[in-house]
């Protein structure tokens, strides 16, 4: 089985019909896809296979022999946010940040299917993602922002630099 | 079929800390060479914050800025004890931690500023990085310059712990009396839920939920609201949704996976207003109080009181389900009233189920009121 | 166990028939939402597995007026693409990524759920009188939907026949929970053979309602009609909703789906 | 002040957002061995026969251990604090819930330990199970543990109490009395990470343990007693957690881990597929409240009796903590001057529950809010009135005689009002949490609220 993750080739020995979640996560340690269920039944799982959304524990790798698969480790280029990470970070869609891989990764293809969905279409096409926090006001913020382009990509993916400039009330 | 509006009221409080005390949270902050600061802490983030609540409040009780803190709650070789994330203690007792051991460490930095300067360390003190003297803002020393003296000058290490605990509380097992505060602080909160009630398939659906909370202090408004608005979400879990035993007292037809478990999705995303009061405790670290637990409180019982806005019924058992609706729609029960006595749901209580009588060993009755 | 699975990935329809053969042994994965958690946790260890995900088996095409679904054709892409009420129904199934990843005949095929009824789209096939083309041992035959779901374990489903209804209807309970199993839903649909109605998460499976059916056919009105809906299924306990409240709602969703035909 | 009061991103924001958190699951260590359990599929039952002999002997299976192999088997979650222990690690000579650990294997895989957990010849005794609490006190009731169905030892009681005031003369002087039963159901806490430990047995003999614990100290303990070693031969590594809403602060996979890495000398992880946390994991507590108010017509609280139950399910756990604090929080955000509380924690053949978000509380607040909606509607009485009347004010009293600082019963509510637009009559508008007087302070609130000499 070979699969191009993130952009770089892998033949892998992960038996083929085993999942594409435990291919990633065990034989290539990609860890941000979750293994919430293993059940098709949270979205954390959820990773973007030839531009599509897919919940990565339902996918059989013989299913999809040389696919182009993206996780949130290479969603921005070359260290940068991508427009949905900064609408994410921004907006405090995080908390414990266990679904948020899952969450950012079907906003952004929401996104690319339909560039400047409104709330409705936002909520109906993340339902299928759990957040048991549960920070689904701020999920849905953010991914509201994304939609109007209305995210800072300037940001600094280090820490410093950032914190007191914007968010000080004094 | 019909769909009906009601509207319901739900008031809380919820106690800081673990109830009776007992439970301690201690720190551990040093400087490095640079003046920046290193925080350690046992405290879990379990998403609600903890590492961004404590670096806030050690920033500022050093005068500091924010980035130069960084905290280390990785292990337990490192951070000394921290009783655990439950009981809404972190921001109060494991931010208090944090905070009496920065100010220890602010202590040993007006010392060492002290000798630099020559001015009694009464007569500093410390904003935005820089120790100065009271009175004559030209005399002052950067707190980098401080630490590195310290570090390469005096031979010292800025440091300072901290531990918080308030002493366990013991209780009066005949009275329930205790015999000191068995809290830190006590959060209160006001919940008002708008829900449509379909009176032929029993399905409610939550419109709004305006909430209000006292924080006592907000030390990070967006992870506040954070709480809130995951607190509504979850209380309306178990208002309406949830279920782990869906015929409880039964204990099968227990669901195996998140598709037979109805738990809140973004369809069930209500309008939420949250209004956040800040009315300071006296103790705890810059007047907060706490959020997390009691942020799931208030939801049930104002949907519920809603439904009976809408339809007239009380439904006593969460979750409000479809079906526990239409059965309280189809059965109507008005309380029996006997004397002064208004009595609801005699059928469900212990008496009306259980066969012995209802008196326990001691001949107390289960009953609330005695024959 | 997944390691010693003999895994076959035919290459077009011919093969997938081929190595399907009798159908002994081997478990097919279409989509894999329903096979995959079972293969992960150990509960499934076939010795061999079909994988059709390159098999040619899906698309959608028309002519002399039926439709013709290809058995791996995902349910997403039957959302307006197909007649009502299976556009409909297959709309109330999953969010976008499970219906973009489970396919018409894994639907078809779906075993009930321990906790929870399965194969939301049976009962719109049920309502259209779907034609069903496997192979399996004795070779392809198609059949109509109701006798596949009688007999129809062991075989590979090659494609579904429909035709358009002159009108049609779909309900469901609840709100829509796309991380939930369908509670029940109701489809109906009015041909030249008169109306057809059937329930899912009545039963382990969809059911028809015949009783329903013949009182339409007698003349009786919606209601009449939607009253009958109870003596053909027996609702049961699951951990979604009680046998007493699907019985209670049955009769109503019968009355909407058929108000719209 | 800069940092306190601002809207400061999350510290781990970013790492989260680029997938660089790395949770109990994420961290690798070469040479893991994998643990699966062997669960109990009955509710009640006696163990008759238990041999690991075959799954022992499978190649690849590195070790398999049982109550023996447990230094101090039987503990409880608040041993610490005086509870007695009453919950085995592993099952003793029976079962008290359906899923219980009995036997846990370490193998070369998940798939390998599975079959090795499937290979333990295992024989039951089943018992008829007790799932409903108001049973708990029949005479026949099953006796689930040896010491009955019912936790003992609130002291000399068998029951949590409050007494406060004059409760008799309360009922007796009330216009009304309302009474009402509120039952809120188990829920699952649902955290999206699932139980997971990793522990690495370290060359100078400590055991680091990768934990999802919410409280990596408390766990520590709970471990080494269990172990019966000194805590500097564990280090906790923690402090990351995908959620967990009380339910991790069980330690529910730690101890186990950590015994099959001693017994295998490798690394043993072991992570709870979705279908154990729902059949095993503890749950939210169902409660059973039973409430009579004694009130006046113009919607004074004078008093009222309360009876709790509390699911406890298996195994005590946090259920005596947990009562107590749903005790002393019974009358809600309000001041009543006469109480007779008793609570109970009752034992079920279910998974033991645990401590969840608003422990305790979250029940009392529904049975508190519900019965003061009834006793509203019964009076013909607005509920936010009954509410402000009744409400905690600086120098009032709690039931188990605490003096209230700074109740915000009053500023709360005054805000809801004002954002939904709830008209309030102007007396009612102008409250405040300052110490009762003039008609807020009637004469039954005098005598033991304001005077009385518990105060501080």
């Amino acid at each position: 089985m070979k699969l191009y993750v993130n952009g770089i080739e892998h033949d892998l020995e992960t038996p083929p019909l085993e999942s594409l979640l435990t291919a990633l996560r065990e034989e290539l340690a990609i860890t941000s896809p979750k293994a919430g269920c293993n059940q098709g039944g949270c979205g954390a799982c959820t990773v973007i296979v030839d531009g599509e959304p897919r919940r990565s524990c339902l996918t059989p790798l013989a299913a999809i022999d040389g696919a182009s698969v993206t996780t949130v480790e290479g969603l921005g280029a070359d260290g940068a946010l991508s427009p949905i990470q900064a609408a994410f970070f921004d907006h405090y869609a995080t908390q414990c940040g266990f679904c948020v891989s899952g969450f950012m990764l079907a906003a952004h293809t929401l996104l690319e299917r339909e560039p400047g969905a409104g709330r409705d279409r936002i909520i109906e096409g993340l339902a299928g993602h759990l957040c048991r926090c549960t920070g689904y006001v701020k999920i849905v913020e953010a991914v509201e922002a994304a939609a109007r382009g209305d995210v800072d990509l300037s940001r600094d993916r280090d820490r410093e630099s950032e914190f007191l400039t914007e968010g000080s009330q004094a | 079929m019909a769909k009906h509006r009601g509207r319901g009221i739900a008031t809380i409080e919820y106690p800081t800390g673990m109830n009776q005390n007992g439970d301690p949270s201690q720190a551990w902050v040093k400087l490095k060479p640079d003046g920046r600061v290193d925080v350690f802490a046992g405290t879990v983030d379990i998403g609600q914050g903890s590492r961004t609540v404590h670096t806030q409040i050690v920033a500022d009780t050093l005068g500091v800025p924010y980035d130069w803190v960084t905290m280390d709650n990785t292990n337990t070789d490192s951070s000394p004890v921290c009783t655990g994330s439950f009981a809404s203690r972190g921001t109060f007792i494991g931010g208090n931690a944090v905070r009496f051991a920065a100010e220890k460490a602010r202590e040993r930095v007006l010392d060492i500023a002290s000798k630099e300067l020559e001015i009694d360390p009464a007569d500093l003190e410390i904003a935005d990085g820089e120790v100065v003297a009271k009175g004559a803002p030209d005399r002052k020393i950067s707190i980098s310059d401080v630490a590195a003296a310290a570090t390469w000058v005096h031979g010292e290490l800025i440091t300072g712990t901290g531990a918080a605990l308030k002493p366990y509380a013991v209780v009066d097992d005949d009275t329930g009396k205790v015999d000191i505060d068995p809290h830190s602080a006590i959060s209160y909160a006001a919940c008002v839920a708008e829900v449509e009630v379909d009176d032929e398939t029993g399905e409610v659906t939550v419109e709004k939920m305006v909430q209000v909370y006292d924080v006592g202090r907000a030390i990070n408004p967006m992870l506040v609201e954070g709480q809130i608005d995951g607190g509504a979400m979850m209380g309306l879990g178990l208002g309406l949704l949830e279920a782990a035993y869906p015929y409880y007292p039964s204990a099968e037809h227990r669901g195996g996976e998140f598709g037979a478990y109805l738990m809140p999705s973004l369809e069930d995303l209500p309008e939420l207003d949250n209004v956040i009061i800040e009315n300071p405790s006296a103790d705890g670290p810059f007047g907060a109080k706490a959020i997390g637990e009691m942020a799931n409180n208030a939801q049930p019982p104002a949907i519920c009181a809603a439904i009976h806005d809408a339809v007239g019924v009380w439904v006593t058992e969460c979750p409000a389900t479809p079906e526990r609706v239409l059965r309280a729609l189809d059965e109507r029960a008005e309380p029996r009233r006997d004397g002064k006595r208004v009595i609801f749901d005699e059928a469900v209580s212990v008496r009306g189920v259980s066969a012995n009588a209802g008196k326990d060993a001691e001949g107390h009755g289960f009953i609330l009121v005695d024959d | 166990m997944t390691h010693s699975t003999n895994v076959l990935v035919p290459q077009s329809p011919e093969e997938a028939v081929a190595s399907f053969g009798d159908g002994a042994g081997i478990t097919v994965v279409a989509g894999g939402t329903i096979v995959m958690p079972e293969l992960s946790s150990g509960r499934l260890r076939p010795e061999r597995a079909l994988v059709l995900a390159n098999a040619g088996l899906d698309g959608i095409s028309a002519a002399n007026g039926a439709v013709t679904i290809g058995a791996t054709t995902p349910v997403l892409a039957l959302v307006g693409a197909t007649p009502e009420p299976l556009s409909t129904f297959a709309a109330y199934v999953g969010d976008y990524e499970i219906r973009s990843q489970a396919t018409i005949g894994g639907n078809l095929c779906a075993p009930p759920g321990p906790e929870s009824p399965r194969g939301d789209l049976q009962a719109p096939l049920l309502a259209l009188g779907a034609r069903i083309r496997s192979a399996g041992a004795g070779g392809e035959r198609t059949e109509p939907v109701e006798d596949f779901l009688a007999g129809g374990e062991g075989r590979l489903v090659l494609a579904i026949e429909v035709d358009e209804p002159t009108s049609s209807g779909a309900s469901a309970i609840g709100r829509p929970h796309a991380h939930n199993y369908t509670i029940m839903a109701v489809a109906a649909a009015a041909g030249a053979d008169g109306v057809r109605v059937a329930v899912t998460g009545a039963g382990p499976r969809a059911q028809r309602l015949p009783s329903v059916e013949q009182a339409l056919a007698g003349g009786a009105d919606a209601t009449a009609a939607a009253a009958k809906a109870t003596d053909d299924v027996t609702p049961a306990d699951d951990a979604l909703a009680s046998a007493w409240y699907r019985a209670r709602m049955l009769p109503r969703l019968v009355e909407q789906a058929l108000s719209q035909l | 002040m800069k940092a306190v009061g601002a809207r400061l991103p999350r510290y781990d924001g970013l790492a989260q957002i680029t997938g660089q958190v790395r949770y109990v699951d994420d961290v690798r260590v070469p040479g893991t061995l994998w643990a699966k359990a062997l669960r109990s599929p009955h509710h009640f039952a006696g163990i008759t026969k238990l041999d690991t002999g075959k799954a022992e002997a499978m190649e690849g299976v590195h070790a398999v251990i049982t109550k023996d192999d447990v230094p101090l088997n039987v503990y409880g979650h608040l041993s610490a604090l005086g509870v007695p222990g009453d919950e085995p690690l592993l099952a003793e000579d029976e079962v008290r819930y359906k899923g219980q650990p009995i036997a846990v294997v370490a193998a070369e895989t998940e798939e390998l330990a599975q079959a090795a957990v499937e290979s333990i010849e295992i024989a039951y005794d089943e018992r008829e199970p007790l799932f409903d609490m108001r049973k708990a006190f029949d005479a026949d009731a099953a006796p689930i543990h040896p010491w009955g169905p019912v936790y003992n030892h609130f002291g000399p009681p068998d029951h949590r109490r409050i007494r406060k005031g004059d409760v008799e003369k309360a009922f007796a002087d009330a216009d009304v009395i309302v009474q009402g039963v509120y039952r809120p159901q188990a829920i699952e806490h649902c955290p999206l990470e699932p139980q997971t430990a990793l522990v690495v047995p370290e060359a100078d003999g400590r055991l680091t343990i990768y934990s999802c614990t919410q409280a990596m100290y408390f766990s520590m303990g709970v471990v080494a007693a269990h172990l019966q070693c000194p805590l500097n031969r564990l280090k906790f590594v923690g402090g990351t957690v995908g959620g967990g809403f009380g339910g991790k602060v069980d330690t529910a996979t730690e101890t186990v881990c950590a015994l099959l890495a001693m017994k295998s000398k490798r690394p043993v992880k072991w992570r709870w597929t979705r279908e154990e946390e729902f059949l095993a994991s503890s749950t939210r507590a169902p409660w059973h409240m039973e409430i009579a108010d004694a009130v006046t017509s113009d919607g004074w609280i004078l008093g009222r009796k309360m009876l709790t139950l509390h699911d406890a399910g298996a195994y005590t756990r946090f259920s005596s903590y947990g009562l107590t604090k749903h005790a002393f929080h019974h009358t809600g955000a309000y001041t009543i001057p006469n109480l007779n509380f008793n609570g109970y924690v009752v034992f079920t053949n279910r998974v033991p529950t645990t401590a969840m978000r608003g422990f305790g509380v979250t029940s009392v607040s529904y049975a508190a809010e519900m019965h003061m909606n009834r006793i509203a509607d019964v009076l013909g009485l607005d509920p936010f009135a009954v509410r402000l009347k009744n409400a905690n004010r600086i120098g009032d009293l709690t039931g188990n005689m605490v003096r209230l600082k700074d109740p915000s019963t009053v500023a709360v509510m005054l805000a809801a009002a004002e954002r939904i637009g709830h008209e309030l009559p102007a007396e009612l508008r102008g409250m405040t949490n300052e110490p009762r007087t003039g008609e807020l302070l009637p004469e039954h609130l005098k005598a033991s609220v304001a005077t009385n000499g518990s105060e501080d």
